[in-house]
């Protein structure tokens, strides 16, 4: 087997996060979709990173992981207050982007 | 000595500027102030006169260099003035005559509230005018040109709170700026072929430009004339005038200002005589003014209106007499400055008349005055008389020498200008014979002016009469002084130069030809006004007559024309403007904005859904970056 | 592991990616697919273990670990909290509400995932160098040579990003309160002025029947009131109906006292 | 290093805006005051600025250079020609007058809160615009030009929206929505106008390398630079179309009536005589300098255009009734000599426009601030509202009419010599382009004297009777214009010296020489044989 495989796994879950965000209404949910998409990128940096022979791939996979964590801390935080004031979770009732 | 020049120009203008500044406070003495300084005016020309008569003929130009006025790279522009005997005889009459009429103006004005400012205004005339005939290039000339065009603007519309007067000097103004164009599209010709428009040069090297482009300078020249001088067909302007203050009619518009368009003709007299067609226009521009003067003067009952007529007749002889080239130059100008002598004194006599008679214009409304006020009714006479050409009085000489030098213009032309001067002597003796016998014969046809006051006409006080004398003493004098051993001529001529033509007639066949119409004219104003009664109400009259009275319909034809269509065009214009142009600015942006209206619809506010957008941008994006590698 | 570029792996890493990656998108799509979301939740916390699996496969050992513990351990429960805290049971109803958005997303992720298949197989990626000479020198130790010589910045900029992270965090969770809490008696009096409810609210439970605070107080025509239960419960939607099963309970009861009643009268 | 006298004239105006805006609510009069103080300051630094300037000297004078954007090879680089000096004259000049004419136009009504201070916006604001104007002119940095060519809407944007006028036909409301739609017409057009200017600035430096007005041009005129044709004339007119909307040349036109119709009096001359003269400046500076090829390419389109701008902008201000409008129409004329007197491609024409672009500030100034007065005293723009002025307000109604005459360039006022000049210089290269412009002479008359005879002469209205003449204030905001007015009129040379050789080496940049006259004359004159 080559390891390009998994890349493509990387990319069909990367894809799957993608769809994932764009039809979930629950802000949790999406959230998760979207660190499944960091971890496909993370997939794909380690598999890089064994490529080419170096570490640097798996130092950004890294940086990745303290990114994804301070992303959620705050995401969840709002999640939180919103749910507080609007009692729903779902990003469609915040939709005063509108005119 | 030449550095009087400038002081000449100095005194006037500080007179304006000290009683257009001044303030109330002059209210008392301004009168005298701007009456001193024209005299002061009048003090250096006669000092400079007389040290002018001190040099030989060939060595009288005097020139003063003051400064650079614009100095752009090839367009040298000077601040510098030119004093030949030209410019003299100019310079002796207006501060003469504008001395006189200040002099006049202190009792006529005396009860104007605002004669401080008459007399500033008054000052900035005579002092634009010195500028106008002493400028030694064409741009300095446009200067006073245009300056006296202010002054006159300025002088008709003095009594502004008259929306006729008002209306009579914009249109002053305005008839004056088109002619103004041909001066300045003269400028620029000649800055375009000589490269400069200093008298000297240009004049100096007329021979060596083209002969259509001496006409086109020459017919533009000549456009300036017939703004300044009233001639047609700029002429329209002249009579409404009249709604300024008599001084002013006397000043302006009879003795000075609508002078300047002979004098400039005079002045480029080069270029006239190198161009044989422009000669011709303004020849027939002269002749068809001096009949359409007289024809309007005729009907006129306005005394002052009828007094306009005949000063546009009597510039148009000059501008004939000016068109003949160097046949009539030097009698262009003697009859100008007679006519400054008789026409100014008619005006103020006619002034006079106003000023005992509650300011009533009527000449239908006066008759008999000649007991009531002799010393107008003597001085108007003789004016009279100068003006039909009496014989020895000034207007028979300079008139004379006219009608000769048309006939000895030769040939057809010669016969037919000789003809139509001859004409214009008899209507001349015509409308002013009526004019005399309506105002001082006949019996009181005096009239109740608005506010029901009866008129008790009397003499005017001495400030006003001394004037009066003192310019019929030179309508009776001037010319006989002038002729006798034909002084003017040998005065002028270095400057304008002379030839004597070939008269088809003895000199002595048209003074006798002229003597008939005289008579002619005479005999058929008394037949109509001196042995029978003169209605009050004007007749109907003839077509002729009613044409005439309405200007020969020059007025309507403008303002059907022109009044009429520029109206029209400005409000098509607006029109225009608003609907089309910031039509296509506003509905351009009306469909931006109903175009993002709709747009604005994507933006649902729901995150998702821009997402969704976001996503399909990068996709499209990326497919864009990896077909670009791949081709 | 050799230590050359190579093009092949091993046959067993073979087998277990093709199982493997098999159940992580399985996981994947229940992730996005379940209804709710704590069922999401799991399932990705499934797919994030094969990863860290692969993880390992792929010689990131250290990184693997950190999977298994930082993701899967901490950020993972750290959902799950939230998850409870917005409500356990609340399930999402998967019916879209925007026109054309979920065909939308579908058309874009399949052109999304196309171009990358795409992109991937264009690249060329045949052989490989892979890490055993890297590792060579301890794979931990490697790793912190880079991040404190070469990443020393990107990693001091990421823990400054964390702990403003756990502040912001923390500044739009808590809330100062700004007034005084009002007093019993306060309450009161302004009940008395809106006038809307003078009594205390009606307690939950039928008839002392359930002692649950999910389960509505019943009027006296058997319907519950849904005042009788907390605001929080109600805005999650998780209010136990019973009042079927109440109304079933007092049927089964007369019907009981009936047929005692009808013995009785029988016995009789 | 020198000191950086440019720089600090174009800091003054701006740190006295800072302070002004920085004045407490209540001390209102103390911001106007010092308003006027750094207006005044700044004066003196332009006139230090002529004295120090050269005419026989470097093109660039005065200049400073400091590295700003080094990877964009954007430079902090001022520096000023015979031209720039004088328009540098002319902002530091009007400004005092435009200050001291708007002193109570932003004062805030009685109803109005205690902590508003419109007072301090309002000259805080124009003191920008000046600051901003005056860089324009220094900078010889195509980007440093263009920063602040744009930037200079912004504080344009609040003086036309947020101080109109308060003598106004309609309800409050009705007031309000016009101005803010003169506002917003203002700044879209200049915006589009300088969106496109950015385009053709960007590629300007693709074709370049750097942004350096004198290098380009040096480069051009050695012919080290080479354009390809269509380039160099998509350039420029990228570059013009900006101008153009600044200027304003017909028929991008139709913001300025609506801008100076709407706003108040010292805006509106701060618009027409200040900033609009940026665009004219930068025709000069930046189209022929920049595109010397594409300019003559373009000049018979232009030519038209500037003629249409004459003849169109007199005729349709003949028709207006709002004594501003009429203004602003009259000046849209006016603009068109300006750009006719750029692009006739003769010293005479250059010159001319450059004393043109002064003189127009200075006659515009004088009108549009009597007007302002008048406007202010009996609260109606209408023409048809006034009549008989000239018996109650003598000194008003001469000032007015000194104000008129000067718009249509009496000979012995400043006008008339930059008229001239661009007509003759006009000529010289196109005859009949020169003849048609005359036209525009009489029509100038036209507008002007109408105006005049409606509002000054004829019966007194009874709304006019009491109206005030002049105050002390007011004839000091008057008088001294006036002055220059005359004074430029009969002794220009001032300036021309100045102005003169800038204008030889522009011809030098365009290669254009005067045409010569068909017979030549020698020794025209004195002073040249000198």
């Amino acid at each position: 087997m080559n390891p390009v495989n998994y890349l493509y796994l990387a990319a069909l879950l990367f894809t799957i996060g993608a769809v994932g965000v764009l039809i979930r209404k629950n802000a949790i949910v999406l959230f998760m979709c979207i660190e499944l998409m960091l971890n496909a990128c993370n997939l794909a940096f380690v598999a890089f990173s064994r490529m080419h022979g170096n570490l640097d791939g798996q130092i950004i996979a890294f940086f990745t992981m303290v990114v994804a964590a301070a992303e959620v801390v705050v995401g969840l935080a709002i999640i939180v207050s919103l749910f507080r004031t609007r009692h729903s979770a779902s990003v469609d009732d915040a939709s005063l982007m509108k005119l | 000595m030449e550095n009087l020049i400038a002081l000449l120009i100095a005194a006037p203008l500080l007179g304006a500027v000290v009683l257009l500044c001044g303030g109330r406070r002059l209210d008392r003495t301004g009168h005298w102030i701007g009456t001193l300084l024209a005299a002061v005016s009048f003090g250096i020309g006669v000092a400079l006169f007389a040290d002018m008569l001190g040099r030989s003929a060939d060595d009288r130009t005097l020139t003063q260099n003051l400064y650079t006025w614009i100095p752009v790279e090839g367009f040298q522009a000077d601040m510098a003035f030119q004093l030949d005997q030209l410019s003299m005889t100019f310079v002796l009459l207006i501060s003469g005559v504008g001395t006189l009429i200040h002099v006049y103006s202190i009792g006529y004005m005396e009860h104007d509230e605002r004669r401080r400012r008459f007399f500033g205004y008054l000052n900035l005339f005579v002092a634009a005018m010195l500028l106008l005939v002493l400028a030694d290039n064409f741009l300095l000339l446009y200067f006073g040109w245009e300056g006296v065009g202010l002054a006159s603007y300025l002088l008709i519309g003095f009594w502004q709170h008259k929306p006729s007067a008002a209306t009579a000097a914009k249109k002053a103004f305005l008839v004056n700026r088109v002619g103004d164009m041909g001066l300045s599209i003269a400028i620029m010709l000649m800055f375009t072929t000589f490269g400069t428009f200093a008298f000297g040069p240009v004049f100096g090297a007329v021979g060596e430009a083209s002969e259509g482009m001496l006409t086109a300078i020459g017919l533009m020249l000549l456009l300036a004339a017939c703004g300044k001088s009233a001639q047609v067909p700029l002429q329209s302007w002249l009579g409404d005038a009249m709604e300024g203050p008599t001084p002013v009619s006397a000043l302006i518009h009879a003795a000075t200002m609508v002078t300047a368009g002979v004098y400039l003709i005079v002045r480029s007299g080069a270029v006239f005589n190198a161009a044989p067609d422009a000669q011709l226009v303004v020849v027939v521009v002269g002749a068809v003014t001096l009949l359409f003067g007289a024809i309007v003067g005729c009907a006129k009952d306005d005394i002052k209106k009828a007094l306009a007529g005949s000063t546009m007749s009597q510039i148009g002889y000059m501008i004939l007499a000016a068109g003949l080239g160097p046949i009539g130059y030097v009698f262009a100008i003697m009859h100008l400055v007679t006519h400054g002598f008789f026409k100014a004194g008619l005006f103020l006599g006619a002034g006079s008349v106003m000023h005992g008679m509650n300011d009533e214009v009527d000449m239908r409304k006066y008759g008999a005055l000649r007991k009531y006020m002799p010393v107008t009714f003597v001085t108007f006479g003789l004016g009279y008389l100068a003006i039909i050409g009496f014989p020895g009085l000034s207007g028979f000489f300079s008139k004379d020498m006219i009608i000769e030098a048309a006939f000895a213009k030769g040939g057809t032309e010669g016969w037919i200008l000789g003809g139509v001067t001859l004409l214009g002597a008899g209507i001349t003796a015509f409308y002013m014979t009526r004019v005399m016998l309506l105002t001082f014969f006949g019996e009181k046809r005096w009239q109740p002016d608005a506010q029901g006051h009866e008129p008790h006409p009397h003499e005017s006080p001495k400030s006003m009469t001394i004037p009066m004398v003192i310019l019929a003493f030179g309508s009776v004098f001037a010319g006989a002084f002038f002729e006798i051993g034909e002084r003017f001529l040998t005065w002028l001529e270095p400057v304008t130069g002379y030839e004597h033509g070939n008269p088809p007639v003895s000199a002595m066949t048209v003074t006798a030809a002229t003597m008939v119409m005289l008579l002619a004219g005479v005999g058929i104003a008394w037949g109509m006004y001196g042995r029978r009664p003169v209605p009050v109400l004007a007749p109907r009259g003839s077509f002729l007559t009613r044409a005439a009275r309405r200007d020969l319909y020059q007025d309507d034809f403008n303002h059907v024309v022109l009044v009429r269509g520029g109206e029209h065009l400005t409000r098509s214009l607006v029109y225009v403007d608003h609907s089309l142009v910031d039509g296509v600015v506003n509905g351009t942006a009306a469909s931006v904005g109903g175009l993002s209206g709709r747009l604005r619809k994507l933006q649902n506010g729901y995150a998702r859904s821009y997402a969704v957008s976001m996503f399909g941008g990068t996709a499209i994006l990326i497919a864009a970056t990896l077909l670009m590698r791949a081709v | 592991m050799s230590t050359v570029a190579a093009t092949v792996t091993s046959s067993g890493e073979a087998v277990q990616f093709w199982i493997l990656g098999t159940v992580a998108v399985i996981g994947a799509l229940a992730t996005i697919l379940m209804k709710k979301a704590v069922h999401s939740a799991l399932s990705l916390a499934g797919t994030m273990i094969i990863l860290a699996v692969f993880y390992l496969a792929n010689g990131a050992y250290f990184l693997g670990v950190v999977q298994v513990i930082v993701y899967t351990g901490a950020i993972m429960m750290l959902f799950l909290f939230v998850v409870m805290l917005v409500g356990v049971t609340a399930a999402d109803s998967l019916k879209e509400t925007i026109k054309g958005q979920r065909w939308m997303a579908l058309l874009c992720g399949l052109g999304f995932g196309i171009l990358l298949f795409t992109g991937i197989g264009h690249a060329g990626l045949n052989h490989f160098n892979g890490l055993g000479r890297i590792n060579s020198g301890g794979h931990v130790e490697g790793l912190a040579q880079l991040i404190f010589t070469k990443y020393v910045f990107a990693f001091e900029l990421t823990g400054a990003l964390l702990i403003t992270a756990a502040v912001g965090a923390m500044v739009l969770t808590h809330r100062e309160r700004t007034e005084r809490a009002a007093t019993q008696r306060e309450l009161a009096e302004r009940r008395v002025r809106e006038g809307v409810q003078l009594p205390p609210l009606p307690a939950p439970g039928v008839y002392a029947r359930h002692n649950a605070v999910d389960v509505p107080g019943l009027l006296p025509d058997g319907t519950p009131s849904e005042l009788t239960v907390s605001k929080t419960l109600r805005a999650r939607g998780q209010i136990r109906d019973v009042s079927g099963e109440a109304l079933d309970d007092l049927k089964a009861l007369e019907q009981r006292s009936a047929e005692r009643l009808g013995r009785e009268e029988a016995s009789k | 290093m020198n000191f950086p006298l440019l720089t600090v004239t174009a800091a003054v105006p701006a740190v006295g805006a800072i302070l002004t805006a920085a004045v407490p609510a209540a001390r209102r009069t103390a911001a106007k005051w010092l308003a006027l103080l750094f207006s005044l300051a700044t004066l003196a630094l332009a006139v230090l600025i002529a004295v120090r300037f050269e005419p026989g000297g470097d093109r660039y004078q005065l200049t400073e250079s400091r590295s700003w954007i080094a990877d964009f090879g954007v430079r902090y680089e001022l520096g000023v020609d015979g031209i720039g000096v004088v328009l540098i004259g002319l902002t530091a000049l009007l400004i005092p007058f435009v200050i001291a004419a708007g002193w109570h136009d932003a004062d805030p009504l009685e109803t109005s809160s205690k902590r508003w201070r419109p007072t301090q916006g309002f000259f805080a604001l124009i003191l920008m615009v000046e600051a901003m104007v005056i860089i324009s002119f220094e900078a010889t940095d195509v980007f440093l030009f263009y920063i602040f060519f744009e930037a200079m809407l912004i504080p344009m944007y609040f003086l036309i929206g947020g101080f109109g006028d308060r003598a106004h036909s309609g309800s409050d409301e009705n007031a309000a929505a016009q101005r803010s739609y003169a506002a917003v017409k203002f700044l879209l057009y200049n915006l589009v106008g300088g969106l496109i200017m950015l385009a053709a600035v960007i590629g300007l430096y693709v074709v370049a390398g750097n942004f350096s007005l004198q290098e380009i041009t040096a480069a051009r005129a050695a012919g080290t630079l080479d354009m390809a044709t269509n380039t160099e004339r998509l350039l420029f007119l990228g570059f013009f179309f900006a101008f153009a909307v600044k200027a304003p040349l017909w028929p991008l036109h139709t913001w300025l009536p609506n801008a100076m119709g709407e706003s108040t009096a010292p805006v509106a001359v701060l618009i027409t005589a200040v900033v609009d003269k940026v665009g004219t400046f930068a025709m000069l500076r930046f189209c022929l300098g920049l595109f010397p090829e594409a300019s003559k390419w373009a000049t018979p389109v232009i030519l038209v255009l500037a003629l249409i701008s004459i003849v169109y902008g007199a005729l349709v201000a003949v028709g207006q009734r709002d004594i501003k409008r009429l203004v602003a129409y009259a000046s849209i004329s006016h603009f068109g000599f300006i750009i006719l007197g750029i692009f006739a491609m003769t010293s005479q024409g250059q010159s001319g426009a450059t004393l043109y672009m002064v003189n127009h500030g200075l006659s515009t100034a004088a009108l549009m601030l009597v007007a302002g007065f008048l406007i202010s005293r009996r609260g109606s723009r209408l023409i048809a509202d006034y009549g008989g002025v000239q018996k109650v307000a003598p000194v008003l109604a001469g000032t007015f009419l000194i104000g008129g005459l000067a718009t249509l360039s009496l000979p012995g006022l400043a006008p008339f010599v930059s008229e001239f000049l661009v007509l003759v210089g006009t000529f010289a290269r196109y005859p009949v382009v020169g003849i048609i412009a005359t036209i525009g002479i009489v029509l100038a008359a036209l507008y002007t004297l109408v105006l005049y005879q409606r509002t000054m002469t004829g019966p007194v209205k009874e709304e006019v009777r009491t109206m005030p003449d002049l105050r002390l204030r007011e004839v000091l905001v008057v008088a001294p214009l006036i002055a220059l007015l005359i004074g430029l009129g009969v002794y220009p040379k001032v300036l021309t010296d100045i102005v003169n050789p800038a204008v030889e080496q522009t011809m030098s940049d365009v290669k254009q020489t005067d045409p010569e006259p068909e017979v030549a004359v020698e020794a025209k004159n004195g002073e040249e044989a000198k």
